[in-house]
């Protein structure tokens, strides 16, 4: 499978989509314009873009607390989500959801989730609906290293794989959850190894190598698209940032850090680009002031935007 | 009309929703071939097949979170949780997945799905297979929760969950599931939200439901004897609550005797009393008395079971208090 | 007397019980170096060490359930669930297997374990982030549950807590954690199940806990002003309840006001409604009335977030309906 | 490792022991003497004996829904038993419990558990107790095939994993969760494969051939006492009777039931003790009449023995 230049563009442009609303989040959160907590996904960007590329509107993901990139990626709204991010009315949860529970049910986004590892079910079930219907649709559920100790992970893997549902579970591991380090929150190397458990195939990638996640991705969704079941990925990446923003990050290893960021997945892809004379640093920069002009304008959108109804605290509560 | 148990009346609902809508599909821990600990949906699996009868592993929290994420991608799912005791394995896909999915969004999700469940003590399964837990259902919004005490509500209020766009729970008593009845033949639909009058009476309401509207009737029939006239007032749903009917009979009758069988501290009887002594307090004519079990896990010896269930007697001496 | 935040008070709580008794240890996430989301536990790790503030997965299910067994055989743990909202991932331990094992056993057996959760909304953490969830363990026989409203509470209900031969739910409000008060220092213990007046009055009770006892004690502030005297009453632990001072109370003012920050349908002010509309039914002057959040999930945006929430106004004006 | 005659001898007892034991609660069940539901250990008893052979008092155990042969191998009293099944004052747990509920903490015996997979935790539990108290006493934890599927499986194993602690995880896989033939509830043949999954040992013995459960079992066991952490041991065996008393097990193949009537445990060792010459006939005899000496004044004790006195319904809920 050879990568065109189309394609290799479009990942770049997603992935500096995600980096540059993430660096907004954050200075928007610095400034105190943001309430509530803000979990970003600088660092991590590969692997929601890498997945999503496989993936059309009728399929399905579900995503974690750490949401931005996954939903960017399945095309989710910038100017809706930004609002969300302010809690105004034109969000995409009218300000009731906020950063962890954005959604976009006709996207197939079944939502960020504030309970770790709760996406594991939901996205069996969505697959499980996928199949029921006859349909080639499947569902992605993005989960990190500390979710792959829940126990919904278990069940949901062991489901998916007896009912051969059409359904990915993409581990994103950057190697924490919280404070916690992996090797002190499980004794595997590698997370791909718990799919032997459940009779599925389990892979392990550079999460950081956008072309890498979505080779293995590609493969994954295709396997579940012929009827031939689930999968597990396991990506292997870095959060630039701490857990949410305002955390100091004290239990990292600063060299640990520093090494991990000179793997950027944005740089590492712009350094492909240009080497492959896809695209010159100038036209590189051409797409990053695009970018920067849609989210500003987001930014503008969601300011602008009037807060919710006070009253509307008690709609929305049941379908009538 | 045709006479059936509880049981099959409830089964009879789901198969009718079944043969009406394609999306609508059965999931459990044996649910198909061996059709249910108590026979519930014996059946079933022959008439409708392995993709809409099916078998699941012991996996409660992947049971109700798959039907959640089903749901919400546009089927109908009805999955059964063996006994309610364990809701607690799958309590967070109940209270932060389904109950709050569409609030979260905006309003922009749709979790049609129905959660059925047996509660109820009285053959000696012990703390962990006897318990009545509407309570913890009805302090989570988003949730509605139905406690059918009859054959007949067992059907209408069956096809009527299934029918709801809203996550359900369903509550069928394990002592009631061979409760003869007559039910209705054919489409059949009670509207959540509607409390029946099971019996007429004058003196004093006694609020019941499931298991418990049955010792409430028989306890209406000995008060009687004596002269007090009671009306037994069966909400069927506690979300939605059928506030009006309740208040209505109150004004009636003045005093208001409530019945469940869960645990006193905490159940939904605390809810209506506390609704009656603000709403109604100009109605009321003699203190709220609450029959319940007491605040114990339920025991596994017959002796002391009996003891712990609230009875007709207990029933009877809480009214006459009143008079 | 130390001025402490209520953060420093539960932890000054937790550090005194585990210098007392090697057998009490803290398991939870992020419990160590990174010291609790909210920094509740900062700087026991580094007096106590590794094996005795203990780092876990994220598994709510094996924390509970392993602090059970822990319990069981004869250590007393003090567990972590970072937010109360995901009390419902364990659920099960809590209700089939803490609460129930002495019971269950014939009395045999003995489960220490207090279970540490901060509860509440006020800092857009939106609907699985900020709940009130006090009443499920209200409704479970067999558990505690203790609420502090101040620092002082707060140290001595967690030395009690600990010292408890019972599974407690120890729940710290999220928006108390900085707030600064004076606190006994050394051995402090408050026993569980007794009431604190927090302010005299003659007029009204008004019963709140947690959070909820400030905004009482600003609303019956406003309502001096009026010429009402409110009575502000704190039970601080809910299971055991101490029923007896809320009827003392309540037959001094006759009038009753409950505040809770859940919502309101089977939370826990049901309970006490029900108590006093039976118990208390002839020293009731006026209708029991219930100020709490509306059925809904928590809201993300502020704006909605305030409207959410009782608030002094909604006190004083359900206050003003009695009169 | 030889196994010598006279602990061959006692393996013999306690497995006629528990047969016995339950082909009298069978009889008294279908007679409508007992109480509830009542599950049967029969065929199982291999798995039960030859763990418990390992343990002493000071060692925990947590068991299941099918608990009387747990109880049995680790020193339960029979009488006491006999007693609660009947529910009576005199039972172990008063009348309280009932089949599901037995337990006797001062034996080590955490309980039987009316909810399957719950005792995976509660033993993790009690070996971090045996651990922090820093005894080499050791924690085993009998569970279902079926069980292996829930969550609490998986976060136990881990949690086990990381902290080393001396617990062995005992999968008695008799094919079934109640009508769920294994094939349809998972996609792994040998359960003990999903040791991997937390980087611990994982075995899978004939379980219904004692010396095999016996000699795995005491492996792992000596591994926990020093301080090596734990094991999961699959023992492949069969229930000879229903899921329950009553259950007419339409789910099962006829021909498959035979086959694993064959290998029945107790049989199998009774050949062995008389191939080893290590008892005769008459002396397998004089066991097991002994042995039925001592049910049946066990069913006389139960029988004999006073109801609980209805009030009793509020004592114990708290310690005080
Ligand atoms: C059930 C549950 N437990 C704990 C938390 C608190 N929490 C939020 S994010 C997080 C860490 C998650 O780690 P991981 O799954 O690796 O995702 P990452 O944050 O690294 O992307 C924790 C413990 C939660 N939200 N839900
Ligand atoms: C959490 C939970 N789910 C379901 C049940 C109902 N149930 C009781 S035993 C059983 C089957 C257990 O299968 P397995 O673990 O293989 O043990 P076995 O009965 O075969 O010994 C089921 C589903 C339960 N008691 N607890
Ligand atoms: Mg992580
Ligand atoms: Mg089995």
């Amino acid at each position: 499978m050879e990568i065109t230049k189309a394609e290799l563009l479009s990942f770049y442009e997603t992935m500096v989509t995600i980096r540059t609303f993430e660096e907004k989040a954050a200075e928007l959160f610095a400034a105190g314009k943001l309430p509530g907590f803000v979990h970003l996904y600088i660092g991590e960007e590969a692997v929601a873009t890498g997945v999503c590329a496989n993936l059309t509107d009728k399929d399905y993901i579900t995503s974690t607390h750490r949401g931005h990139g996954h939903l960017i990626a399945k095309g989710g709204r910038i100017d809706l989500m930004m609002a969300e991010l302010f809690g105004k009315a034109t969000g995409y949860c009218k300000g009731k959801g906020g950063s962890m529970h954005i959604a976009d049910v006709n996207l197939g986004i079944l939502g960020a989730n504030g309970i770790v590892g709760a996406g594991q079910p939901i996205a069996a079930g969505a697959a499980f609906a996928c199949k029921y219907k006859k349909t080639d649709a499947v569902a992605v559920c993005f989960f990190g290293d500390g979710a792959s100790n829940r126990g919904t992970f278990h069940e949901s893997l062991n489901m998916a794989s007896i009912f051969k549902l059409p359904v990915i579970f993409v581990c994103e591991n950057n190697m924490y959850g919280i404070s916690n380090y992996q090797k002190n929150h499980m004794n595997v190397s590698d997370i791909s190894d718990r799919a032997a458990a459940y009779g599925i195939p389990g892979v392990t990638v550079d999460g950081n190598d956008v072309v890498a996640v979505y080779e293995a991705a590609a493969e994954a969704v295709d396997r579940a698209r012929k009827g031939d079941g689930p999968s597990l990925i396991e990506c292997k990446t870095w959060r630039h940032r701490g857990h949410f923003e305002g955390d100091p990050c004290i239990y990292k290893d600063p060299k640990e850090q520093e090494a991990w960021l000179k793997k950027d997945p944005v740089l590492s892809l712009e350094k492909k680009l240009t080497e492959l004379k896809f695209a010159t640093v100038v036209e590189l920069e051409e797409i990053k002031a695009a970018v920067k002009e849609k989210i500003d304008s987001a930014v503008l959108f969601a300011q602008n935007s009037p807060d919710p109804d006070p009253d509307d605290v008690l709609t929305d509560v049941y379908a009538s | 009309m045709k006479q059936m148990t509880y049981a099959e009346a409830l089964r009879d609902g789901i198969r009718l929703e079944m043969q009406r809508d394609p999306h609508v599909y059965l999931a459990g821990e044996d649910v198909g071939i061996f059709g249910g600990c108590f026979g519930q949906t014996a059946g079933l699996y022959q008439e409708f097949g392995p993709e809409r009868i099916v078998d699941t592993p012991i996996s409660e929290t992947a049971i109700v979170g798959h039907a959640v994420g089903a749901a919400a991608a546009g089927l109908r799912p009805i999955v059964e949780i063996m006994f309610i005791d364990f809701m607690g394995v799958c309590m967070d896909e109940i209270l932060n997945q389904a109950a709050k999915m569409r609030y979260m969004f905006g309003g922009k999700a749709k979790v049609p799905m129905v959660i059925r469940t047996p509660c109820g003590a009285g053959v000696s399964a012990a703390a962990q297979h006897s318990q009545s837990l509407e309570a913890f259902f009805t302090h989570i919004p988003g949730i509605k929760t139905v406690m059918p005490s009859t054959p007949a509500d067992a059907k209408g209020l069956m096809c009527a969950a299934i029918r709801d766009d809203n996550p359900v729970i369903y509550i069928e008593h394990k002592m009631l599931l061979g409760l003869q009845g007559d039910v209705p033949e054919g489409e059949y639909v009670i509207p959540l939200g509607k409390a029946d009058i099971k019996r007429k009476g004058s003196d004093v309401t006694i609020v019941a439901w499931s298991a418990m509207v049955h010792k409430a009737l028989a306890a209406a029939e000995a008060l009687a004897k004596e002269g007090i006239s009671a009306e037994v007032l069966d909400p069927r749903t506690l979300n939605p609550l059928d506030k009006d009917s309740i208040l209505n009979s109150v004004g009636k009758t003045e005093r208001l005797v409530i019945v469940h069988e869960a645990t006193r501290t905490g159940g939904f009887g605390g809810e209506i009393a506390a609704i009656v002594a603000d709403e109604g307090f100009d109605l009321l004519n003699a203190p709220i008395k609450r029959v319940t079990a007491p605040d114990a896990p339920v025991p596994f010896s017959p002796v002391l079971e009996r003891n712990y269930l609230p009875s007709e007697e207990k029933i009877i001496k809480a009214v006459k208090e009143l008079f």
